[in-house]
């Protein structure tokens, strides 16, 4: 008898549990890195380039150091011997060069932003008045900025030292009959693309306050991160410390979506300034400051074709992606898995026999570029499926009906793609008919047709997506970073009969603690109010990958799960000696342990915990007492588990101004097992924004100098209220079976496919007007050039 | 990003020349020039005090007099940093050419601004780097004009 | 370095006295010399709606007013609201609604909501999203936001009508 | 992002501001809300020596209607502007476009004197009060004068108001009975800096048009009225034929500035669909 089949009693897993550290937000009692004060507490600033490439040929800093209030300012060769240098390079990419990176620019600076030199003063305020006098002058190098321009033989380089010049990384992946199938089919389309570099603006900046104690060498951190392990172990490397003597805890995180994983350089900066002075160093970017260091993501000019057969069956890709990355590669995931994942995400729901797909990466002078949510999909996404538009126009196909017939039939799995990613199980044509039902197609498509007679442009797009979640140790691990694929939980019975759960994935806001407690609760019988939850402290928790790449609720999910069957299973043992049953009898229910055979015979939890705490001397000798215990769990079946889903958009373009007007946005989607569907669909509703905002607004914009010129939330357009439109959802449900929860990742799939629908949509709602636009984000001015309105 | 304009003078092009080499005038020229100091013929060191609206920042940096082609044109460069306000640079093609009543002067600047100017003020950059040329060019013709009357 | 200058006003219903360094945003003395948190920092010049505090009974954004401005004013933060029944009534809707995720932006929505439902907000979703035009949130898509309003609203409306 | 250190100082009275600005010796600036001033200070872009506090003065506050005018106050916050029922009456142009001013919680502090005085090129009501021909008063020492909206904004970030002088009112002529206005902008959110925004108002009487006022903002250095495009809607009839002949007037009033978001062209065509669109508007509510 398996433990599932004992389950009796109230189940939560599946129930829109609501989240208890939403009651601190609201409150106002959240606590946040940039909340946090200590004493003796020293605020740092940055003195930054001015100019994207250069070399340093004057840094004075001592009319600041004897400014008033400040303690120290640092250059690069103060920090030369506390810090060891980092270089973003991963082994499983072949080739791949980048320069290293050190806390403050020594000769070269790379780009406007790199930080030159460190103030730390009493108040931040103070570290600024300082920093107005710290005497930078630099001798101005040509700047690359254009990526097409970076790769001619004859560009200079972005970084002096570049190995290669500006290439980083070149790959292709092919099958092997793509010419042939090109040359021979029915149907070509092709089209360019440029998808413009954006950014994370999360609401709380990068956070640190590092808290070094020079008597016992230990180093606390204060952070507003993703992945404290992670930076567990780079600050003990990269400082010179015992790993057992670094403590990273990260406490309410305002926003992370990726961009809280990265290594970089202020912050390690201000642990190295801490373990230098000894004092405890706090440093919070301004929003200038964000948008000049925070990495930037996509970024892609890509030129694409796709062959159909005269029936509209898709036969091949063949893409080129060129990827500017900013003047090295970013540490410890590189700055290459973003293109690596547009050059494999592509035509990922198709049956599609052949592709090619080369990437180039490149170096330029601006902001590096990496990891951010849903990291290449949304590229891969909205070219292929503005080709499938293409061609359905074309063969004169619905929509609907050319994914229809080129989808992978969900009764054909396990599949395989043309690049080489293993299907377990996909839901494409079950999503295609539930989207088709709950956004009403038919009537809109009467409707636009209606509209159009009198002057109104309305467009439908839709994009199907597959999403990578729960990747396994061959994502990052393969290649030799130290990010670990697997996750630990530790979950206790209390004295007093309650849980607590100790794990190692963390939380952002995505809910992270309600599920753990949801699924700790239905394991051990309990209600979720009674499983306490702690996430983010490398002190406390055990060690693991924590959350990104969607893996928080698969992977830690499933570690809590497995957890707590073994603590069941200890519980079910001591109150089978208690009950004199053999514990495979015995359920867990309603705070109590039950005899499956006999409901009268039970015992409360909270008794089993007594006796075993403080009676242990009333139970059989040599029983194991342990009601602690600690799981690590990592997926060792396919290397990630897939989900899939479908996205539609409704749009009203004015072709007068260019406006594109946001009407509805229609996601189904497949993540497996729902853990909460409250949390699920809120997940999906935030990514869909941050997809919209990539489609319509937001923009990193850069003059051919590479000056950032839209460095404010006044000129960063990020999607506001009353742009975005209401999101409908539906679910189709196809747990993996890799695992016994059943769940995959979701953060990401809002954000995969909103902006190749919306894509998509507009395309639609211009065609009449014999317009077309396969840029991002699609500013009305790109409208009206798209439409010959302005000409210039 | 690339300015023009024009301006009619009442002196020959050899006055105007003399002019545009003499600091005084040079000074007196330049929008929010508090110190002009020379270190050669043509060059000089300047410190300069920009206001437009909500920017205000002291810039340190030197203006030159370069390729120049006596009465007929040169090019006058300024490069200047103001701290953490960031860079700013500017080049000035000015073309000298005699007419019946005196001089026309043509200009076709360029300007380029770095740092936190450029990532805040894209919005204004091409207006404020207009209203800069046309006071330089309106206050040289004023200088030029008292420097002629007291002359007389 | 200017002097610090003597400050009072209505801070949370209580009369406050201090010094304060006149370049002090209302936001930071709240922050650091107050230790009320809640009212937070996105952008420091008035565009995210992160540090809207009342202000004589209106939202205002505490980075954009010098604490030496403030003076004889009435400042409420969130941490002054906990009294408040309509507060009350959007926090649990915000709880219930999954309207904070991060929560670095939910002070600011609740101020912003406070004001509109006092007011007299409908629950009209298109006058919400316009109320809320100045309140930047990343995590949620704001649709579960205008919900939680909505429903506020719509309560404060049948209680109006049936009072 | 911290402000750099000044004195502050409170103004009860004008002639205490003059005062306090002659005593900071050229490096003092007046504070009146504080929504254009504060972030400036964060930001560093400038770094003044004192801060004077003018919100207190009593001739800065209050809307009323004396002579034929209405007086508005400097002081006055937009939140205000938009639920006056005087300006709603006598000024429905201003009143339409304070909506458009930013965000509610901005409108709740920024006030119209603050905002005309930092005479940014995008912002709504210095455009309004050129459409609205309101007349501008300015107080300095030697007493106050008043200068028409048409003078006052003078150049980028730069008004009629000399350094330590103070606006003080503005005083807009009440609208007449058959006064008709419209404005708009085009802006790509809600709130944000209009790529082109337009106010026209004019007297419409018998479908025929007396004394057109059309202003733009975000064209240029300073708003702009358009005074081809008001020829050719001077006395004649509220038509799709004179809106079509005043969009294309616009083509010689307008020289929009440069900016790779918005080019002078798309700029130009933007300013002329808003046009035909306020037009349309008051032709449509006329019939």
């Amino acid at each position: 008898m398996n433990a599932e089949g004992l389950r009796i009693g109230a189940r939560h897993v599946g129930t829109p549990l609501r989240r208890e550290n939403a009651r601190r937000h609201v409150a106002g009692r959240s606590r946040f890195t940039t909340d946090l004060t200590l004493p003796q507490m020293l605020h740092a600033a940055f003195v930054r380039s001015p100019l994207a490439h250069g070399r340093i040929t004057e840094l004075d800093v001592s009319e600041a150091r004897a400014a008033p209030g400040v303690h120290a300012v640092l250059t690069a060769a103060d920090l030369a011997d506390c810090c060891t240098p980092w270089r973003g390079t991963l082994d499983h990419f072949a080739g791949m060069t980048s320069v290293s990176q050190r806390p403050l620019a020594e000769e070269e600076v790379l780009w406007v932003g790199h930080p030159v030199a460190m103030i730390l003063a009493e108040s931040r305020a103070m570290a600024e008045d300082a920093s107005e006098l710290v005497l930078l002058d630099i001798e101005e190098l040509p700047a690359v900025t254009d990526p097409h321009a970076a790769l001619h033989p004859d560009s200079p380089k972005a970084a002096l030292e570049a190995e290669k010049g500006n290439l980083c990384f070149e790959t292709v992946l092919e099958t092997g009959a793509v010419d042939q199938v090109f040359a021979e089919a029915a149907h070509v389309v092709e089209e360019e693309f440029t998808f413009g570099r954006h950014t994370a603006v999360t609401l709380e900046p990068r956070a640190i306050l590092a808290d070094f104690d020079p008597s016992t060498r230990r180093l606390t951190v204060h952070q507003g991160t993703q992945t404290p392990y992670q930076f567990q172990d780079t600050f003990a490397r990269h400082l010179g410390l015992e790993q057992s003597n670094v403590r990273v805890i990260s406490p309410d995180v305002g926003g992370s979506f990726g961009m809280k994983l990265h290594v970089y350089h202020e912050e390690m900066a201000v642990a190295a300034a801490s373990v230098l002075h000894g004092r405890p160093v706090r440093y919070v970017p301004d929003r200038l400051e964000t948008f000049l260091s925070d990495i930037h993501a996509r970024d892609h000019r890509i030129t694409a074709r796709m062959a159909l057969d005269a029936e509209g069956h898709i036969l091949a890709m063949d893409v080129h992606d060129i990827a500017p990355i900013g003047p090295f590669s970013t540490y410890p995931r590189t700055s290459v898995a973003e293109g690596n994942q547009v050059i494999r995400l592509m035509g990922a729901p198709y049956r599609m026999p052949d592709y090619r797909g080369r990437l180039q990466v490149v170096f330029q002078n601006k902001v590096q570029t990496s990891q951010y949510r849903a990291v290449g999909h949304p590229i891969a996404c909205a070219v292929t499926e503005a080709l499938v538009d293409k061609a359905a126009v074309a063969l004169g196909l619905d929509p609907f009906a050319i994914r229809a017939a080129n989808v992978i039939a969900d009764d054909a799995y396990p599949a395989r793609s043309a690049t080489g990613f293993e299907f377990e199980a996909l839901s494409h044509e079950e999503c295609l008919g539930k989207l088709r039902d709950l956004m009403g197609y038919d009537a809109l498509r009467e409707q636009q047709a209606a509209l159009r007679d009198r002057g109104i442009y309305r467009g439908i797009g839709i994009a199907p997506f597959v999403e990578i979640t729960n990747p396994g140790a061959t994502f990052y691990g393969i290649g030799g970073a130290r990010i670990s694929a697997q996750d630990g939980a530790i979950v206790k019975l209390t004295p007093g009969g309650q849980a607590q759960v100790a794990i190692s994935i963390t939380e952002q806001g995505q809910g992270t603690e309600t599920i753990i407690a949801q699924i700790v609760a239905d394991e051990l019988g309990l209600d979720p109010s009674q499983v306490r939850v702690t996430t983010g402290d490398t002190e406390t928790t055990p060690s693991g990958g924590a959350t990104w790449a969607c893996r928080g609720a698969g992977i830690g999910g499933e570690t809590a799960l497995r957890a707590a069957r073994k603590l069941a299973a200890q519980i079910r043992a001591i109150s089978g000696a208690v009950l004199q049953k053999d514990g495979d009898t015995l359920i867990l229910s309603g705070g109590a342990v039950v005899s499956a055979d006999n409901p009268m015979v039970a015992m409360d939890l909270s008794e089993v915990a007594r006796i075993a705490y403080y009676r242990p001397d009333t139970l059989p000798a040599g029983i194991d007492t342990s009601l602690s215990v600690a799981h690590h769990f990592a997926p060792s079946g396919y290397p990630f588990d897939f989900t899939n889903g479908i996205q539609a958009s409704h749009v009203e373009v004015d072709p007068e101004t260019g406006i594109v007007r946001l009407l509805r946005h229609w996601v189904v989607e497949d993540c497996g097992t729902i853990i909460n569907p409250l949390l699920v669909d809120e997940q999906i509703r935030g990514g869909v924004v941050q997809g919209l905002g990539a489609a319509l607004f937001e923009e990193c914009l850069y003059d051919e100098s590479g000056q950032l010129t839209n460095g404010s939330m006044a000129d960063y357009l990020v999607p506001m209220p009353c742009e975005m439109p209401d999101i409908a959802i539906a679910h189709v449900e196809t747990p993996t079976k890799d695992t016994i929860l059943g769940a995959k990742g979701v953060g990401e799939a809002g954000t995969a496919a909103a902006s190749a629908a919306a894509m998509n949509a507009v395309n639609d709602a211009l065609l009449p007007l014999g317009a077309r636009i396969t840029q991002t984000p699609m500013t009305p001015l790109r409208i009206l050039r798209a439409l010959k309105t302005i000409t210039d | 990003m690339e300015l023009t304009g024009r301006y009619e003078l009442e002196a020959p092009p050899e006055v105007v020349w003399d002019a545009l080499f003499d600091p005084e005038v040079l000074a007196a020229s330049i929008p929010g020039c508090e110190t002009l100091q020379a270190e050669g013929p043509a060059a000089y060191t300047a410190t300069v005090k920009l206001k437009v609206g909500p920017v205000s920042a002291r810039f340190k940096g030197n203006v030159e007099i370069v390729d120049a082609a006596p009465c007929r044109s040169c090019r006058i460069t300024g490069k200047g940093s103001g701290g953490i306000a960031g860079v700013a640079q500017g080049a000035s093609l000015v073309a000298l050419e005699a007419t019946a009543t005196g001089t026309v002067l043509t200009y076709t600047a360029d300007a380029k601004v770095g740092g936190k100017l450029a990532a805040l003020g894209s919005r204004l950059i091409e207006s404020t780097a207009r209203k800069l040329a046309d006071q330089f060019f309106a206050n040289f013709a004023t200088h030029l004009k008292s420097r002629q009357e007291n002359a007389a | 370095m200017s002097e610090q200058i003597p400050l009072s006003f209505t801070l949370n219903g209580k009369p406050v006295a201090a010094f304060v360094e006149p370049r002090k945003s209302l936001a930071d003395f709240l922050r650091e010399d107050r230790a009320l948190t809640a009212t937070r920092l996105g952008c420091e010049m008035g565009t995210c709606g992160a540090c809207l505090v009342m202000m004589d009974g209106a939202p205002a954004h505490a980075c954009l007013v010098l604490a030496a401005q403030a003076e004889g004013a009435e400042i409420t933060t969130l941490e002054g609201q906990s009294e408040d029944a309509l507060m009350a009534d959007l926090q649990a809707a915000f709880v219930d609604r999954n309207a904070a995720q991060c929560g670095f932006c939910t002070s600011g929505m609740l101020t912003t909501a406070l004001a509109y439902v006092r007011q007299g907000g409908t629950p009209d979703r298109a006058a919400i999203r316009d109320a809320l035009s100045g309140n930047y949130c990343r995590c949620t898509g704001y649709e579960a936001i205008v919900d939680a309003i909505a429903g506020v609203a719509e309560a404060a409306m049948h209680k109006e009508a049936a009072a | 992002m911290k402000a750099p250190a000044f004195t502050f100082e409170r103004a009860p009275t004008l002639g205490d501001a003059f005062d306090l600005f002659e005593a900071g010796g050229g490096e003092a600036i007046y504070l009146a809300g504080g929504h254009s001033v504060v972030p400036s200070l964060a930001l560093r872009l400038q770094a003044p020596e004192t801060l004077i506090d003018i919100a207190a003065i009593p001739e800065l506050s209050g809307i009323r209607e004396e002579a034929g005018m209405l007086r508005i106050g400097a002081m006055t916050r937009h939140a205000e502007i938009l639920a006056d029922p005087l300006v709603a009456t006598h000024a429905p142009l201003l009143a339409m476009a304070a909506p458009h001013v930013a965000h509610p919680a901005i409108r709740n502090r920024g006030t119209i004197g603050g905002n005309l005085c930092h005479a940014d090129p995008a912002s709504e009501f210095p455009a309004v009060m050129l459409a609205l021909e309101a007349e501008m008063e300015i107080a300095a020492p030697e007493g106050h004068r008043r200068v028409p909206a048409r003078d006052f904004f003078v150049d980028l970030y730069e008004t009629a108001c000399a350094p330590g002088e103070i606006l003080v009112a503005l005083h807009v002529p009440v609208a007449g009975p058959a006064t008709r206005c419209a404005f708009d902008e085009i802006s790509r959110r809600r709130g944000d800096y209009a790529m082109i925004g337009c106010a026209v108002q004019i007297t419409l009487e018998a479908g025929r048009i007396a004394d057109p006022r059309v202003a733009f903002l975000s064209v240029g250095a300073t708003p702009r009225r358009v005074p081809g495009c008001e020829a050719v809607l001077h006395d004649a009839l509220l038509s799709a034929a004179t809106i079509a002949k005043a969009q294309d007037a616009l083509g010689a009033d307008l020289d929009p500035m440069d900016d790779p978001n918005v080019p002078p062209a798309m700029r130009l065509h933007l300013a002329r669909v808003l046009l035909g669109r306020l037009l349309g508007q008051l032709e449509n509510d006329h019939v």
